[in-house]
Order: C-alpha cells, then sequence, then structure tokens
C-alpha cells in the first residue's frame, strides 16, 4: 500500500483549473497582521453547539484566556485573540450570511498573553492527556469544516484506525496559506502529524501535497523521517484535498458512501490544524490566530497574513493594501467551494482559510441555459454521481429522484458546474435536493 | 336454422365456460374490499394536498373509515362536504377548524432592501442556501415563489417580489407553510382579519435598517389591546385565541407607526395597487 | 456598514452590492456557444467537399437552410416570449440547419428545405422546450420527415463532378447496365439496394455488385466522387471533420468507431455467409451517410445517452439498425432511421447505465 | 424462416402501435411512468397471445366446420366471439391483477378493462383470420403482436418520463408533446419498412 515518495496518485474523476491564481500569493511569506482595536469573536466557530460564554461585559482579558466554554461533546472552546475589555455579545453578519451573536473584544493594545499550559512531553504522555490538551485549546478542523479535533481524535472503539492521513493538498485555486505553513514551518507541521499519529495510536502517518508545491515538499522531506511521516506526492487535481478523494489517492481505500474516513480505517487532518496542535501540545497556547490567504487579482499585495479569529474581512483586505479595482464577488474560503459573502464584516474565523476578492467581470458566472447533456459532469464528479440528472430532476422539483440518484452522496465540490458549458448552477440544486429531502425525512 | 341453432349452442357454450373460468378465478382470487372507502374518496377533494397529515386523500378515506381521524380533519372540505362525509358513515363530523394561510411579511420590492447581485437559480430554497438569500431581511420572504408554484389551489401570487395569499382561494392545506424555507407563512383561524406583517425577531434597528415596514416592537398594539396582541421579544403578534379577534376598527384605533399591523384584504390592496406605499404617505 | 471606507484609492462596495452565489465560483472557459461553433467549424471541411462536388447550388441550399432554421428558432422564440437573440446566438439552429442541409440532396427546391427548417426547429425541438430537450435529432427528424413525405425530391440525386477519368460515368448508371440522365442517378447504395430479401432467398437473386462494387471505386468514393447527399459525399472531408471533433474534445471517439466497426463487422458477416447478399464492408463503410451519421449525428450531445458506456451500447445499436436496413430493408440507407430508433432508446440506456458512485462497492462489501 | 419473419413483421416492421395504429388509447393512457407502461405491456402480452391462441381455435374448428357433408360457416359470428372470449380474458387479468398487485391495478385504472376493447387484440384476433394463421401461427404472431406493443410502449413512456423533466411551452405541456413524440417514433418505425 506505501508507495515510493516520487510517485505522483491521485483520484478518479476531478477537473484541472486552469490558470490558479497561487501564483499572486504563494511567494509572500507570512506576515503577522498588526494588532487591530477592536476584535469580534464569533461565538459558534464549529460543528456542533456553539460554546457557552464565560465573560461579561465590563470584563478584562488576557490574549489566550477562555471567552467560551464547550457545550457538550460535539463543540469546542473559544479563547480571546488579545488582551482587553469585553464590550458585550453583538450581531455580526457571519460566514452564512445569517446574523450571528459575537463577543466584542476592546483590545488595550498590549497584547498580554495569559499564563501558557506547560509544555507535554508528547513522545511519552499519554493519549488522553493530549487529547485533553487537544480540547482544552479549542481546536477544530481548520481546512474548513471546523469539526472539533478532539472528537476527530476520539473515534469510536470499534473502528480501527491504522492510517493519519494529513491534507496539504490544498486544491483550492488561489489559496497559499496550507503551502506557506508548511514551506516556513514544516517541523511544527511534522510534529504535530507526529503528535497526532500518538493521540490515535497509529504509527502509520502520510502527509498528502500536491506535485505544484515542491518547495514544501522538499522543506517537509528533509525532516519527514524524524517524526515519522511518509509524504504522498499527489497530482494537481481538484478536489484532492477532499477527505475521501484524498484517502483513495493515497491509500486505495474507498470509503463507503454515507461514511466517515474512519470507516476506511483512516484519520484526514489539514495541515493547519496540526501545526496547532504543536503549539496547543509543546507551547501549550490554543488556538487564537490563524494563517489565511488574502488574495484576489483585485486585491493590492496579496499575500499570507496570521490573522487572529475576530478580525473583520474588511481589515484584512486593508492589511493586502486594499483593492486596485472594484470587486465584484467577496467569498471567504476557496473559489471553489468558498462561501459568497454580502458583507465585509464578516469576522475570520478559526477555519477561514481564505479571503478571495474576485473581480466584477469574473463574479457572475452561472446562465440560465438548459442542459445539453454534453455528459462532461459525469466525467468530472469524483464521487461518481451524475449531475445534469440530478440538476435537470430538482429543476423539474422530482426530488425523489434526485434521491435515487445518490444526491446524498454529493460533496459539492463543485466540479460539475466548473466544467458545465451551459454555466448551471448545479451545486445549488444539489444543496436544494439535500435540504429538501432532509426536510421529507423528518 | 341448422346455422341459427349452432350459433346460439356456440356462443352459450362459450359463455358458460368463460362465465365457469371466470367464477372460479374470482373465488381463487378473492379480495375484501371495502366499498366506504371508495365512497369517502369521491366525496373527499381530490386534492392530494397532504394537509390532513395523509399521504392523499384516499390514504385519509382509509384512515376516515377507520375511525382513526373524524372527517373535519381534512383542512380542504367546507362544512357541508365534512357533514356529508359523516352522513355517509354515520359518524360523527368532529369540531371543524378551518384556517387560511398568512404570509407574514410586508416586505416587497420597494419595502425592503434586496441585494440586487444574486446570480443563481429563481426559487426561495435555492436562494435561501446562498449567504441566507439576497434580501436584507433575512426572516422576510424572499418572493421566488416556490410557495406559489407549491400550492394546490393557485391561491399564492407573487406580487411585487412578495407573496401574498388570496383568502379566497386558500383553504388552509399548509402546503406552502411547509414549503417556505423562511417560515414566513403561517397557518391562522380563517375568520383572523388582522395579522402583523413582519416576521423578523431582529432589533428593531436593525430591521429598520434593511425594511420601511417592520414591526418595531414599540408594543403601542399591545398597550391598546392587551388581549388581542402579544409582543414577543421585538415583534407582536396576534393573539390568535382571542374573542373577539381585532378587527379593522381596532387597527385604525392602534395607529401602527410602521404599519405592519393591517387587515388582509387592506395587504392585499396595497400590494395590488400602490406598490410604493409606505406609511410615512 | 459603516466602516466600508477604504484607505487605497478605490473604494469597497458596499456588502450589498456584491455578487451572491453558490460556489463555485470559478467556471471553466467552455460554453454552449463556443460548441456548437466548433462543431460547424468542424464540418466546414465536408460543406467545401460537398460545393466542390455538386457545385454552386450546394452552398446556396446549405445558406438557406442555415438561415430558415434560425428564421424558425427566431420566430418561435418571439412567439413564444424567448428572448430571440440570446436562443438565436447559441448557434445551434445554425448547426442544425446546416446538419439537416448536409443530408438534403444537392438538387433540392429551396422550398423543400423551408419545410425542414420548420419541421426540425419547431417539431424536432422547440415543442420539447428548447435545446437540452429535444429527445430526438432535429435534423434527423427533419429528413426523415421529408424523406417519408416527399420520396421522389428527397431521392433525385445529382451526379457529382467527375475527378476526370471517363469511368467515372458509373455512378450514371444502374444495376440493369442502362445509363440514365446524365443529372440524376443513384447512390451506389441505391443501386444494390433492390437486392433480395434474406428471408427467402433464391439464387436467382444472388447478385452481382461489381457495377458499383470494385476495388477501382473505393479511392473516389473516400473523396467524395459519389451520388448522395450535400454533406455525406466526401469520406476524406468526413474524417477531418471528425478528427476535429476528437481534438476539441467534443465526441467520445469511441462511439463512431463502434458505430462504423459494428457496420463493418455486421455486413461482413452477412457478406461471407450468405455472398452475393450485400457488397463488401468497405462499400458499406465508403457509401452513404455512414461517416456523417458516425461523427456528427450519433454524437449530438443531446440526444445520445450520457454515460460512455451508454454511448457504445447506442453506436452498436445504431450500427446493427443501419445494417439491417440497408441489407434487407426498403429504404436503401439506414443511418437517419437507426439514430432517430436509438434515440428513442437513449432513455432507457441511460437507465441501464446508471454509474455506482464512489464508495457503494465498498459499502457492500463492508456489509458482507 | 417463416416465424423469424412473423416475429420481425410483428414486432419491427408492422408493429401494432407505431405502423398500424392500433392500441393508441393505451399507448397514450397508461405511457406516463415506466413501471405501469411495463405492468401494461405484460398483460396485453398475456392477453394477445391467449386471445389468439383460443380464437385461432375458435376461428379454425368451431366457426366452420362440415357436418354431413355440408359446411356450417358460422363466420358471421366472428367478431362477437371474439370480443367475448378477449372480455373473459381481460376479466381474468383484472381478477389476478386486483388481488396480486393491487398497486399495479390502482396505476392501470381504467385502462385495463379497456384491454376489453382495444383494437389491438381484436386486431391481432383478426389478423389471424385473415391470414388464414394456423394456430401455431396465430399464436406466435399473437405473442410478438404482444412484444411488438409492449417495445413501444417502453420506448415511449421512458421517453415521457425524460420529457416529464423537459419544459415544453404550456400549449404543449402534456399529451400534445406526448402525441408529437409518438409521430416521431412512428417516423423512426418507417425505416424497418420491407425487412419482410
Amino acid at each position: 500500500m506505501s508507495k515510493s515518495s516520487r510517485e505522483v496518485l491521485s483520484f478518479q474523476g476531478g477537473i484541472h483549473p486552469s490558470g490558479d491564481g497561487k501564483q499572486l500569493s504563494s511567494g509572500n511569506p507570512i506576515q503577522i497582521a498588526p494588532l487591530l482595536d477592536r476584535y469580534r469573536v464569533m461565538i459558534s466557530q464549529n460543528v456542533g453547539k456553539p460554546p457557552k460564554p464565560v465573560v461579561k461585559p465590563g470584563d478584562t482579558v488576557k490574549k489566550y484566556q477562555l471567552l467560551a466554554e464547550a457545550d457538550g461533546f460535539v463543540s469546542a472552546n473559544l479563547h480571546s485573540p488579545t488582551s482587553g475589555k469585553i464590550i458585550g455579545i453583538v450581531d455580526v453578519p457571519g460566514p452564512m450570511g445569517t446574523l450571528v451573536p459575537a463577543i466584542e473584544i476592546e483590545a488595550d493594545g498590549l497584547d498580554e498573553a495569559a499564563e501558557t499550559w506547560p509544555p507535554i512531553a508528547w513522545r511519552d504522555a499519554d493519549p488522553a492527556d493530549l487529547l485533553k490538551r487537544v480540547g482544552d485549546a479549542g481546536l477544530v478542523g481548520m481546512g474548513g469544516a471546523a469539526f472539533p479535533t478532539r472528537v476527530k481524535f476520539s473515534p469510536p472503539p470499534e473502528k480501527k484506525i491504522d492510517t493519519l492521513i494529513l491534507n496539504g493538498a490544498e486544491c483550492e485555486p488561489y489559496l497559499t496559506a496550507d503551502h506557506r505553513l508548511m514551506l516556513e514551518h514544516p517541523e511544527k507541521v511534522l510534529e504535530g502529524a507526529a503528535i497526532s499519529g500518538r493521540m490515535l495510536g497509529v504509527s502509520n502517518i502520510y502527509i498528502g501535497v500536491e506535485v505544484n508545491k515542491e518547495d514544501a515538499i522538499q522543506a517537509l522531506g528533509r525532516r519527514a523521517s524524524e517524526y515519522g511521516v511518509k509524504i504522498a506526492t499527489l497530482k494537481v487535481q481538484y478536489p484532492q484535498g477532499s477527505e475521501k478523494q484524498l484517502i483513495m489517492a493515497i491509500t486505495g481505500r474507498a470509503v463507503p458512501a454515507g461514511g466517515l474516513p474512519m470507516d476506511a480505517g483512516c484519520v484526514v487532518q489539514n495541515v493547519g490544524t496540526a501545526a496547532a496542535v504543536t503549539d496547543a501540545v509543546v507551547s501549550g497556547i490554543p488556538l487564537v490566530e490563524r494563517v489565511t490567504t488574502v488574495t484576489g487579482e483585485v486585491v493590492k499585495n496579496p499575500g499570507n497574513w496570521m490573522l487572529k479569529i475576530g478580525t473583520p474581512v474588511i481589515k484584512a483586505i486593508e492589511f493586502a493594501g486594499g483593492v486596485t479595482a472594484e470587486p465584484g464577488k467577496l467569498i471567504l474560503g476557496g473559489p471553489m467551494m468558498g462561501f459568497a459573502q454580502k458583507s465585509f464584516d464578516v469576522p475570520v474565523s478559526k477555519n477561514t482559510s481564505g479571503i478571495l476578492l474576485l473581480p466584477v467581470s469574473e463574479a457572475l458566472t452561472y446562465g440560465s441555459v438548459g442542459c445539453i447533456r454534453c455528459g462532461r459532469c459525469l466525467e468530472a464528479c469524483p464521487m461518481n454521481l451524475m449531475p445534469c440528472l440530478l440538476g435537470n430532476a430538482v429543476e423539474g422539483e422530482k426530488f425523489d429522484i434526485a434521491a435515487q440518484n445518490h444526491v446524498m452522496d454529493c460533496i459539492e465540490c463543485g466540479s460539475c458546474a466548473y466544467v458545465c458549458p451551459a454555466h448551471r448552477p448545479l451545486v445549488q440544486h444539489m444543496r436544494r435536493a439535500k435540504a429538501e429531502i432532509r426536510k421529507r425525512k423528518k | 336454422m341448422e346455422t341459427i341453432l349452432f350459433a346460439i349452442l356456440l356462443m352459450a357454450v362459450i359463455g358458460l365456460v368463460l362465465g365457469l373460468v371466470i367464477g372460479w378465478f374470482a373465488k381463487i382470487f378473492q379480495i375484501e374490499s371495502d366499498s366506504r372507502v371508495e365512497l369517502v374518496t369521491e366525496l373527499l377533494p381530490g386534492a392530494n394536498c397532504g394537509g390532513c397529515g395523509k399521504a392523499g386523500c384516499s390514504d385519509f378515506a382509509k384512515s376516515v373509515v377507520s375511525g382513526e381521524n373524524p372527517p373535519s380533519k381534512c383542512p380542504v372540505s367546507s362544512k357541508e362536504q365534512v357533514t356529508a362525509i359523516a352522513l355517509a358513515l354515520g359518524i360523527d363530523a368532529g369540531e371543524s377548524f378551518q384556517q387560511r394561510a398568512v404570509v407574514c411579511c410586508g416586505g416587497d420590492r420597494e419595502q425592503t432592501k434586496r441585494l440586487l447581485n444574486y446570480n443563481g437559480v429563481v426559487d426561495c430554497v435555492s436562494a435561501s442556501l446562498v449567504a441566507g438569500g439576497p434580501k436584507g431581511c433575512s426572516y422576510g420572504c424572499l418572493g421566488m415563489g416556490t410557495c406559489a408554484r407549491k400550492c394546490p389551489f393557485g391561491a399564492i401570487e407573487i406580487i411585487n417580489n412578495l407573496a401574498v395569499v388570496h383568502r379566497e382561494l386558500c383553504v388552509g392545506c399548509g402546503t406552502c407553510v411547509a414549503a417556505c424555507p423562511r417560515g414566513v407563512i403561517k397557518l391562522v383561524p380563517a375568520d383572523a382579519e388582522v395579522h402583523v406583517y413582519c416576521n423578523s425577531p431582529a432589533k428593531g434597528p436593525a430591521k429598520r435598517q434593511v425594511c420601511n415596514v417592520p414591526c418595531l416592537g414599540c408594543r403601542k398594539c399591545a398597550r391598546a389591546f392587551p388581549n388581542k396582541f402579544k409582543v414577543d421579544g421585538f415583534k407582536a403578534q396576534v393573539n390568535y385565541e382571542a374573542k373577539p379577534l381585532p378587527t379593522a376598527d381596532d387597527v385604525q384605533a392602534v395607529g401602527c407607526p410602521t404599519g405592519c399591523l393591517l387587515t388582509a384584504d387592506e395587504h392585499l390592496k396595497i400590494e395590488q395597487n400602490e406598490p410604493e406605499w409606505s406609511p410615512e404617505k | 456598514m459603516s466602516e466600508n471606507e477604504n484607505k487605497s484609492e478605490v473604494r469597497l462596495p458596499s456588502g450589498s452590492e456584491l455578487v451572491l452565489s453558490v460556489s463555485p465560483h470559478l467556471t471553466g472557459s467552455d460554453s454552449v456557444r463556443r460548441i456548437m461553433y466548433k462543431v460547424l467549424l468542424s464540418l466546414v471541411p465536408a460543406a467545401v467537399a460537398g460545393v466542390f462536388f455538386f457545385g454552386f447550388y450546394a452552398l446556396v441550399v446549405m445558406l438557406a437552410t442555415m438561415l430558415f432554421c434560425i428564421g424558425a428558432e427566431a420566430l418561435w422564440c418571439k412567439l413564444a416570449g424567448k428572448p430571440v437573440m440570446g436562443t438565436i446566438a447559441d448557434g445551434s439552429a445554425a448547426l442544425t440547419g446546416l446538419l439537416l442541409a448536409m443530408n438534403l440532396p444537392p438538387g433540392v427546391p429551396l422550398w423543400v428545405c423551408l419545410v425542414g427548417a420548420f419541421i426540425a426547429i419547431w417539431l424536432g425541438k422547440q415543442v420539447f422546450g428548447g435545446l437540452g430537450h429535444n429527445p430526438f435529432n432535429p435534423a434527423l427528424v427533419a429528413r426523415v420527415g421529408l424523406l417519408i413525405a416527399l420520396p421522389a425530391i428527397m431521392t433525385t440525386w445529382p451526379a457529382p463532378r467527375s475527378l476526370g477519368e471517363p469511368e467515372a460515368a458509373m455512378i450514371e448508371r444502374n444495376v440493369t447496365g442502362a445509363t440514365t440522365d446524365a443529372t440524376s442517378g443513384a447512390t451506389p447504395l441505391g443501386e444494390v439496394s433492390t437486392t433480395p430479401k434474406i428471408l427467402d432467398r433464391t439464387p436467382q437473386a444472388e447478385m452481382n455488385f461489381s457495377s458499383v462494387d470494385s476495388d477501382r471505386y473505393y479511392w473516389r468514393y473516400f473523396l467524395g466522387e459519389k451520388g448522395g447527399c450535400i454533406g455525406e459525399t466526401s469520406v476524406l472531408a468526413l474524417l477531418i471533420g471528425g478528427i476535429m471533433l476528437i481534438c476539441f474534445n467534443l465526441i467520445n471517439w469511441r462511439v463512431p468507431i463502434c458505430y462504423i466497426g459494428t457496420v463493418a463487422v455486421f455486413t461482413g458477416l452477412v457478406n461471407f455467409f450468405f455472398p452475393g447478399v450485400t457488397p463488401t464492408p468497405l462499400f458499406h463503410l465508403l457509401t452513404g451517410g455512414l461517416m456523417l451519421g458516425a461523427f456528427f449525428m450519433a454524437t449530438d450531445m443531446v440526444t445520445s445517452p450520457i454515460t460512455g458506456t451508454g454511448c457504445i451500447i447506442f453506436a452498436i445499436g445504431c450500427g446493427i439498425i443501419t445494417s439491417v436496413i440497408r441489407i434487407w430493408g426498403n429504404y436503401p440507407e439506414g443511418v437517419s432511421f437507426s439514430i432517430l430508433f436509438m434515440n428513442a432508446l437513449v432513455p432507457l440506456i441511460d437507465r441501464w447505465c446508471v454509474r455506482q458512485p464512489f464508495g457503494y462497492v465498498a459499502k457492500r462489501e463492508v456489509a458482507k | 424462416m417463416k416465424y423469424l419473419e412473423l416475429t420481425v413483421g410483428a414486432v419491427l416492421v408492422y408493429n401494432f402501435v407505431l405502423s398500424r395504429f392500433l392500441g393508441i388509447c393505451p399507448f397514450l393512457g397508461v405511457s406516463k411512468r415506466l413501471s405501469t407502461a411495463m405492468g401494461m405491456s405484460g398483460a396485453v402480452i398475456f392477453v394477445m397471445t391467449i386471445a389468439s391462441f383460443i380464437t385461432s381455435l375458435v376461428y379454425r374448428y368451431l366457426l366452420r366446420f362440415d357436418i354431413d357433408g355440408r359446411t356450417v360457416d358460422l363466420g358471421f359470428l366472428q367478431v362477437l366471439l371474439f370480443i367475448l372470449i378477449i372480455a373473459g380474458l381481460v376479466q381474468l387479468i383484472e381478477i389476478m391483477l386486483q388481488k396480486l398487485s393491487p398497486m399495479l391495478y390502482q396505476a392501470l385504472g381504467i385502462y385495463l378493462p379497456l384491454i376489453t376493447t382495444n383494437c389491438a387484440v381484436l386486431g391481432a384476433a383478426t389478423i389471424n383470420a385473415n391470414n388464414n394463421y394456423t394456430v401455431l401461427e396465430a399464436t406466435i404472431f399473437g405473442f410478438c403482436s404482444g412484444i411488438g406493443f409492449a417495445l413501444a410502449l417502453l420506448l415511449f413512456s421512458s421517453l415521457r418520463e425524460r420529457l416529464e423533466l423537459a419544459a415544453p411551452p404550456q400549449a404543449f405541456q402534456g399529451t400534445p408533446i406526448a402525441l408529437v413524440t409518438a409521430g416521431i417514433l412512428a417516423m423512426a418505425f418507417v425505416g424497418f419498412s420491407g425487412l419482410c
């Protein structure tokens, strides 16, 4: 099952977006963002139950101090990104377009850190201690889904996990945050991988990187053996970084439909999360900042920033020098799976991997032409579905046909909509079908 | 003569044989059917709207015959129709409770801020999945007509980007309530005339920013008629259990500052005739 | 919202002016319009060949049919209240027109083109809801409709330009050897179509196809010197067009190969086991509308199956039916009929070829 | 060879629906769903085969026979008898279906008893009689005609299911578009002419 390091691995289907925009920011080292006078930290930054706030208006907090406490198993702690005064809980526009509660902090400008946790000598530590630390630090999946890491690393005992895969594919066009992280802090990523392996009791650890990040592969490769991590080079193909496709490419195993990676004996973790694991375990600091790519053709100085959570998007754009032309679309995340925003006041959260501004000329992508049954979406679909048929079924509001044709297995990667010559909003159709089918099941 | 004899004989024999075979088959494949189910099905409206909670009219008929549901559970049938079913089965008609749908939003094209550049499917469910929908208010009617398309009775019309219920056509089956991704549509007693045309639980100033006709939660109505209106957070609601229900005169007396408290007829008239209506004018 | 002031020269728009759409926010460069124009481009070699062999009037027919189709589409859109320009600009009407013209005899009167255009666009496409919804290839619907309704006009074949050798006149001879009017002849397939039915074949019925089926003629058939429809004359030009289509990544190369291969194998088998019933496979490949059908008609995206496997089944079905009609049917040529028939089978083929989504095999294994 | 000719003729060349234009009523009526169409096809194949068999028996041995050297010709009873027999058969099917597959019974609705007066079944019986087919030929013909009907119905219903997702102009929705489709389908079948 293990492949030689230079074999380029991949999966069935997928697309090769042309002009992936990574060159805009891939050469720019990670910069530390200047301190702002105000942060709005969204309370719900994880999948599952939002944490319970433990601070009151008027409280003074220090950097790394707990703001909200995990409420239940699938939940995550939230810490203050800086020192200052709590103003209160305010409504901010969330990344999904609705107003969401956030804790507003007025920074005192000192950025004074609270006492950090003691480092853990992880090589001999009890996995349970490591897990607890990861939970305390409020780690969530930083690739996009924001699933609490502690939960991910506590698989039910009947699932035998034998492989840990670090996702460094970063297949989304434009995004370079993971790339820079791997290039600049390879030891952090590798150490995080090893710690994660220790937590899971797994020694078979891969880190999958697309071949277009040659320098990162080199950087990781120099130290990989120290940490017992194998590097899998992956073909540049979208969605290489999707869990199921990544597992397929590296191990050749297929995650059963409707299943999770652990059903194939794997756990997949983003490289950013791995670095955060190292921070939590070795440095004893919680997750309060992350590397985010601020990019786009209209951004003056595209680059990668270490942003504190709660930074408004507009400030991040200002760090990058503002815009050179009027943007037509603001996207949080990558262009393939990110979410279009209707406000520049959205705060950065633990899973904001990118802030992308598209020019007006590229903002309108969808048309109203019907399907011409060219079948390209069938070739592109990494899940082997029939997107055109599903789209037609949804347009005719025949959701039972969509359900029969496995719309629930769609991973919404957008490959079908990318290749569609009729420019149909297929992902929107899929989401609607899923929403309607879920509603019906209730 | 002979020919006729043979002809009669032949027909008779074949008829007899076929008759015997059919009779024999009928015995083997006998099934018990309840003719009452068919009778009730015929008396039902046949719209298969699912308002009763069953899969369709024949399914409902079965449940009526078996005594699981009273005939009045059908929201679509008029009182006379329900009585007819009850008479046919010789059972009690059950308490009739007629409902009507009302779209609790007055935010039409002119009143509520819309986001100009929505690029996608014209359907409320689809649109609500993109950044919460292309409307400034994330609780109001999206006006893309999913409810109007689904209504089996054609009772909902989209006017000025706002769904409006024609009360004379609505039977209260609740199909639209299930279809609406925003939960703007509510089922109310059929004789309720006055409604609060706002669905947003957000704070007053936030609503003001995006809409000209929100309920600001000023409590004016609740102060004037404490038993007829109640204020829940930042949104007033009609107390539909009040007897008597509020009337057009009450609306006059309250003098709602934003004009989101209206009678259904008035609301329909505003949307049909005065697209640029606002309370100030 | 008040924080939208910006230090840079270019102001950020307010959030409500941003475009909202679902992911993905990138899109490939190909569009329906481009696809249609690429197919049109691929048809140019065959069109040029048609004009070369049948003269200027062939060009008139092609242009007129395209124009009529565009007109029919515009008229429909106007009547139906659809955007006229947007629909015409996608090029599908022009493509249908050109394909239809290529399926018409070179000497066809222009009113036939007009009727054909309306059949194609109105009955073949727009009544079903327009591009993408039509289950049958519009050009073929029109061609078959015309063939059934106007058999005389649709089977009058002007002789092609001779490539110089006197023997080329063979096209104008029918099987009995009598020469016909120099301006009207028969297609090679037409010549052999008076063959007997296999079902009650008698020795007398065995035919000698040498008047049309001989090594001497293959080259000419290949280059295009044969009677027939405007577009099907030159196998060479059609092959060039087909290769263009494959290079443009517009068709699955397996479809034409399977179609042509099936015809070759089927006619080859019949030729081998029942000698004298039908000419050699090579003859079948080089004559009639097989190349046009295999490269341009059977590969039509809208009316062929969506899955790759489905397309291959479709192509093989077309091949078998084409051969059967050619060998035993009343009509000398079966390409149009066979594709039309297989078009009707497409929904069923799509049903049979449902793909197994990712992870389903594994699920079954786990269940074991 | 004769039987092959009979088969090809009944299924393709002289397809009952698309070439002889018989049995249009169920063809349009039950073709909205592929599953119901399959059920209907099965019922028609069954009725046609049995009806052809029995009617040809009756036609050959009961309608014309010699008695004491004289010929008794009951040919005038042909249509009457055929309908009687078909009606009886359909009744049998109906009773069976109601028990065995109530869903299909519901879906077929009125079209099931209508097979009784379905011109396709009566047509098959009459064609058998007119062509003076032997009992075996008649049975094969009946069966193959049923297959031809089933083929047409399956093609048509799958097309209609696809058309359900199409967006024809309002005036053409439903039956009009189905008729256009049926017409084009019939054109495709013209291509088979001359095969036998």
